[in-house]
């Protein structure tokens, strides 16, 4: 989840959450980042509503 | 090609015959034995015409089916032991179990005959017939059936098992249960088995259970979902999840360890009132004194 | 409720809730205490157990 | 919540949520004042509606 | 999801997930296969108990 | 559920879910492929909707 | 929340959650620190079982 919190940070921080954007967070925690995760969470935000998403969790219904 | 030193006479016919099953054995990639017992001709002719596309039938003699058997190889024996009574052939280029299928879905209710087994439970239910008073309520009761007359009509008055499965049914019970339109026997193609690249296939092997597939999908798909989520492996699918995770565990976070953030202040705010509308709730109880006129409601 | 939301601070601060303290406490937040309700809640709450109320709470505030 | 409960005791009172007053309150209390934590509750609440919040909490408080 | 789908048949198969692997299930259905999402999904499984993350309900404990 | 995670596999990825693709996806996973199941598998879904169970998946309570 | 997504990051990746990674973490994201929401932070999540913490729901949990 390290790369969802960093997005998650980046977002409410106000920033674009971009492959550097998020690799710079990370290493700033210390961890070792891999590019094809980073990769795969920016495709994926890609057309994503972030502070909807966010939302759901309200919501969202327990296990 | 044929080699005649027989000293009976085989007709003409007969050998062109078991030639032709042969030949069908050998272009199909896969045929079945099927059992067309109790089929009426004119049925079966219709439903030979519904499987146009779908598969060949082939009616023809058990004695002729056999020897074509035995002249073809190893494998097709396999078949011999599901030759019964009226037996047909069935070819195909279909998948077995798609065969099976679409032979089951072709079988349809059918009156029984007098003097014919009941194939299971054969029950009449309680309720209105379409039938005017008349001699037909005494055949009905003759036959077991408990029918009355109410509103100027013949009713059934409770359900009634009039025989058993594996029971004969009667000539006059059979068509009493024929006249109230109640057909016990299912008539069809009854697929026996199949044999594909040498292998046999039989019924219980054949018959699809479509709600274990679907709920093996459902739970797949679940599976395939909890799996990308818990392992946060981000896809348009399941972002939105994932997002919604970790935003819930941030709240949790905020709110079960006290940290003051805005975005989570007004929550945290609401805990502490209730909880102390709890409290003074549990104070009043023991003495109204003790808490607030805003508190007393 | 100043008086119940006294007496929670004390609880929660691992404190007494005594007369003296929920005193104590409202003066410092510049209120004028009224010694006869102090008394009838430090009474009342004697035998309540201030943590399973609290958890009776169950239903908080939206997000 | 010792810092939460001073906060809705301070606004009942009529008072202004501060620092110096939450500060004051939890002191009274007997127990150690983080100033950091005072700080970020203060921060947190600015733009809060206090009476807004506690009110929803009412509504849906056990009787 | 196709890899996700892929990484399971290869779990189920008693197989390991490795890139190769998932690129050659994904190249056999037909499919073009992206290295990054190859590399991603084996580095988000790398210390993920695939059986107990199949089956854990994913949906986070609301807010 | 090998063959079912074969069969979503090549139905997320859009292609066709026939006896060879399953055979070949299965293999390609370095599983000994069991024709009669593959046949069955592919005569099932030609009356489930695969699309709606997808869909009851996300409705019902995790597994 | 930015604090708190940055706590959740250092968590997650392993490592200890002081103030001076989480300024670290805040400042590659591009935003300014407030030391107090830091220092606070560290503060409450000082006896706190993070794990554990996330995963309870917080609506129903009792205080």
């Amino acid at each position: 989840m390290e790369y969802i919190y960093a997005a998650l940070l980046l977002h409410k921080a106000g920033k674009d959450v971009t492959e550097e954007a998020i690799t710079a967070v990370l290493e700033a925690a210390g961890t070792e980042v891999n590019d094809a995760r980073a990769k795969a969470l920016v495709a994926a935000l890609e057309d994503v509503d972030i502070e909807e998403a966010m939302a759901t969790a309200a919501v969202a219904a327990p296990a | 090609m044929e080699e005649v030193h027989h000293t009976e006479h085989v007709p003409q016919w007969k050998k062109d015959e078991v030639e032709d099953i042969k030949e069908h054995i050998n272009k199909y990639p896969l045929f079945g034995v099927v059992a067309i017992g109790g089929i009426p001709a004119k049925q079966l002719q219709k439903m030979r015409k519904g499987l146009q596309g779908t598969a060949v039938l082939k009616v023809s003699r058990n004695t002729l089916i056999r020897r074509a058997f035995d002249e073809s190889n190893e494998d097709v024996n396999k078949m011999h032991e599901y030759i019964d009574s009226q037996t047909a052939l069935i070819f195909t280029e279909n998948n077995p179990f798609k065969l099976y299928k679409i032979l089951e879905q072709s079988k349809s209710p059918s009156p029984i005959k007098g003097g014919a087994v009941a194939p299971n439970d054969i029950v009449v239910e309680a309720g209105p017939t379409s039938f005017p008073p008349g001699p037909i309520l005494g055949d009905l009761q003759s036959v077991g059936i408990p029918a009355a007359i109410d509103a100027g009509k013949v009713v059934v008055r409770e359900t009634k098992t009039v025989a058993k499965e594996g029971e004969v049914v009667s000539q006059k019970l059979a068509s009493m249960l024929t006249r109230l339109e109640i057909y016990p026997v299912t008539v069809g193609l009854d697929l026996r088995a199949v044999l594909e690249s040498g292998s046999v296939f039989t019924p219980d092997v054949l018959a699809i259970d479509e709600s274990k597939y679907f709920s093996d999908i459902v739970l797949a798909t679940q599976q395939a979902f909890n799996l990308s989520v818990n392992a946060t492996y981000p896809t348009k699918d399941n972002i939105t999840a994932i997002i919604s995770k970790a935003a819930s565990e941030a709240r949790n976070l905020g709110i079960n360890a006290t940290v003051y953030e805005p975005d989570i202040m007004g929550s945290l705010l609401g805990k502490a009132q209730s909880e102390m509308l709890s409290v003074a709730s549990a104070a009043s109880a023991n003495n109204e004194e003790a808490v607030d006129d805003e508190l007393k409601e």
